[in-house]
């Protein structure tokens, strides 16, 4: 399956490694912090509908 | 949502945080397969079924990362400049976040240009690095997008952060077009010319053409679902502390 | 000068700190603002001197018939006095500052540098810049920190003596200057939702 | 506003604020340079030029936080805003007291050090105009990093993290033209570019300074 890359194979192969690591990890990064926020956001929201009894408005 | 909005009567009514939020938590998944998809066809097109060229052998595949990362680079710019000016003038909140959402995005895209140029150029020129203009002026956008997070990231205040952000943006872009300018009279390049437009012929032949055309929507789909996601972290980072704000003076 | 200031707003680091302030200031007045710590004195005196901005309200005059003076004086210590006060006052086209110097009992001190002086004589010099600047309406912020009871007294008729000639002061203090004075208490303002979600970022977000 | 321009020449030169600070470090880099390309004078001659500039361009980094930041500190920042001059003046001044302080002072100072350097003979005209030409646009661009920076508590390193991008059109082109004339070429166009760089600058940016010392003060 692998195509015939010839004598520029390591160039070939590297940059496509890091082209795959650097956005993977940029993504990986950003949904951490996005469901870390969320949930953040959450523990927050929760605790004042607690005290206040009122509804939040919004749940975003 | 929990609560109805009613329908909006004009465009800019997305820059309402909850509207945003609503309308992008919509969008998500379908700009998620939709980039995937993408990602997937082009990227496997291109490095899998797609000959050599006769004179740069299979470097040629780097084409396919190289040119849509570069391209991403220079429009997250853009577009950060264009947030920053919504912000200035219009005072839209998400406008401000989006910019700073899309500042690490950029980054990323300008080091990925950068590195896959880099191991291209080592084969093709003999060099890893050459002060060509081209290679230069990423560089050089580069430290733009590191000075631009660090000011973010500086600032306590997320006001004036906002503020004094797109002030250096816009500096910042006049400066980037000047810099751009002087490096091609500082240094005549060793870069082909135009490496693609929509007059295909001229630069990329066919074979090379379609799998690119994928890539390059792969990396703007990319590049917009991470901007989503990134900007709703952003819009719930200021709403917790908009609360937390509040449980204080209360 | 009258000064007029209505149904004010103020928003610093994303909450209302200031709301509906109204009051008004006759020539030969002075308004003693009063609260705890924290509850936006600081942030009304900056308001009036144009520093900072208002989300609601009308402040009459505007930021140019005001003298503003904070807990930093703006003292370079490396100029004498003299130099430290021909400067502010030239900066607001007055020339004359041998009245002041004479005022604020800075005539024996006129030579020596700036940051030679001890903190009542810096405060003096401090108080002295805002007479030269030729405005009337003097904003201060605890004017008093690091004074003296004598020096206090000085500062109390001097203020009475810019008052007689007809100016106006608005004074953040805790203390009692002994001067006859309207009282503004400024309570706490409890948040409630802003009217217009879009007049601040941090409210938006609510 | 000349009443500001006279008080940051006096702060500057009695307080050993800028002035000789700049110097110093203009001659320490040009003094180091030999250490690190080596003694050979021909060498040296060819890079001359460049080290020159760059010298020149770091030591007026160098002084950049002391522009706003002192008087930030102690409150003058602040009066100068409710003062009956425009923030704008303001900034233009402060640029202009700058420059008097560091950017005439390296201008000065560089054809001396060129001799160091082995700066051949043709050159000292060239660096020494296009110095006089381009420093007054780092003092600008200093003072809009400054700007952006001054409410910060440690805005050193982060000043010249996004001064330094900003600097390039003027190193290229004030480089180039000592570089040319060096090598006795002709230097008009780069010279006529340089010259629209530090004038453009000159009018436009002390506008976005004023605005970003009002969002710091606010």
């Amino acid at each position: 399956m692998m195509p015939e890359l010839g004598k520029y194979a390591a160039e070939v192969l590297s940059a496509y490694a890091v082209t795959i690591t650097l956005m993977v990890a940029l993504l990986l990064i950003s949904l951490r912090q996005s469901a870390r926020t969320r949930r953040a956001l959450r523990d927050v929201e929760a605790a004042r509908k607690n005290r206040s009894g009122k509804e939040s408005a919004t749940d975003v | 949502m929990s609560e109805r909005l009613p329908k909006p009567t004009s465009l800019w009514e997305y820059a309402n945080p909850r509207r945003f939020m609503a309308l992008s938590g919509f969008l998500l998944p379908f700009v998620a397969v939709g980039t995937a998809a993408a990602l997937l066809i082009g990227l496997i097109w291109g490095f899998f079924f797609t000959p050599d060229d006769y004179r740069q052998g299979s470097t040629v595949k780097i084409i396919y990362i190289h040119v849509p990362s570069a391209m991403v680079a220079i429009n997250a710019w853009l577009m950060m400049l264009v947030a920053s000016l919504i912000w200035l003038i219009r005072r839209h909140h998400v406008s401000a976040l989006a910019a700073k959402a899309a500042a690490p995005v950029g980054a990323t895209m300008t080091l990925i240009a950068l590195a896959t140029g880099a191991i291209w150029g080592q084969p093709m020129w003999g060099t890893w690095w050459a002060w060509d203009p081209r290679l230069t002026s990423f560089l050089v956008l580069f430290l733009f997008y590191l000075g631009y997070m660090a000011l973010w990231a500086a600032i306590e205040n997320d006001d004036t952060a906002a503020e004094l952000t797109s002030v250096l943006c816009i500096v910042g872009s006049v400066f980037a077009v000047l810099s751009r300018y002087a490096l091609v009279f500082w240094n005549q390049g060793l870069h082909q010319g135009a490496s693609l437009s929509l007059d295909k012929e001229e630069n990329v032949s066919d074979v090379f053409y379609w799998p690119l055309l994928f890539c390059l929507a792969g990396f703007v789909g990319f590049f917009i679902l991470l901007i989503l996601v990134r900007t709703r972290t952003e819009v719930r980072a200021r709403r917790m502390k908009a609360l937390q704000a509040r449980e204080r003076m209360a | 000068m009258e000064m007029n200031v209505t149904e004010l707003a103020v928003t610093r680091g994303g909450m209302r700190v200031l709301e509906a302030v109204s009051f008004r200031v006759v020539p030969g007045r002075a308004v003693v603002l009063r609260g705890p710590n924290g509850i936006g004195k600081t942030t009304l005196l900056r308001t009036l001197a144009g520093l900072q901005r208002a989300d609601a309200g009308k402040v009459e005059p505007g930021p140019e018939a005001m003298a503003y003076a904070s807990h930093a004086d703006g003292i370079k210590a490396t100029l004498s006095v003299r130099e430290n006060l021909s400067f502010w006052a030239k900066l607001h086209g007055m020339f004359e500052i041998s009245a002041a110097l004479r005022d604020f009992n800075l005539e024996t001190l006129v030579e020596r540098p700036a940051g030679s002086l001890s903190a009542g004589q810096k405060r003096r010099l401090g108080l002295a810049r805002m007479a030269v600047t030729g405005r009337s309406i003097w904003l201060l912020d605890e004017p008093t920190v690091s004074l003296d009871t004598d020096s206090v007294a000085l500062f109390a008729s001097a203020v009475e003596r810019h008052l007689a000639q007809g100016g106006s002061a608005v004074i953040a203090t805790h203390i009692d200057l002994g001067l006859d004075a309207e009282v503004l208490q400024l309570g706490p303002f409890k948040a409630e939702a802003p009217e217009d979600p879009h007049e601040d970022f941090h409210e938006a977000f609510l | 506003m000349i009443a500001l321009l006279k008080r940051d020449l006096a702060l500057a030169i009695r307080a050993g604020g800028g002035f000789g600070l700049a110097l110093a470090f203009f001659l320490i880099v040009v003094t180091l340079t030999p250490f690190a390309v080596g003694p050979d004078s021909a060498t040296l001659a060819t890079i001359a030029a460049g080290i020159l500039w760059l010298g020149a361009l770091l030591s007026c980094l160098l002084s950049l936080d002391r522009i706003l930041a002192l008087d930030f500190e102690d409150g003058s920042l602040e009066l100068l805003a409710t003062a009956p001059i425009p923030l704008e003046g303001v900034a233009t001044i402060k640029a202009f007291a700058h420059w008097l302080t560091t950017g005439l002072p390296l201008t000065l100072a560089a054809p001396v050090l060129g001799v160091l350097l082995h700066l051949p003979t043709d050159g000292f005209f060239w660096l020494t105009l296009s110095l006089a030409i381009g420093t007054p646009a780092l003092s600008v661009i200093g003072t809009f990093g400054a700007a952006l920076t001054v409410g910060l508590k440690r805005g050193g390193l982060l000043l010249s993290l996004i001064v330094l991008p900003l600097y390039v059109p003027t190193l290229i082109f004030g480089a180039e033209v000592a570089r040319r004339g060096t090598q006795g070429m002709s230097a008009d166009t780069p010279l006529a570019l340089l010259a629209g760089i530090t004038l453009a600058t000159v009018a436009l940016l002390p506008f976005a300074s004023a605005a970003a010392i009002r969002i710091n003060l606010r």
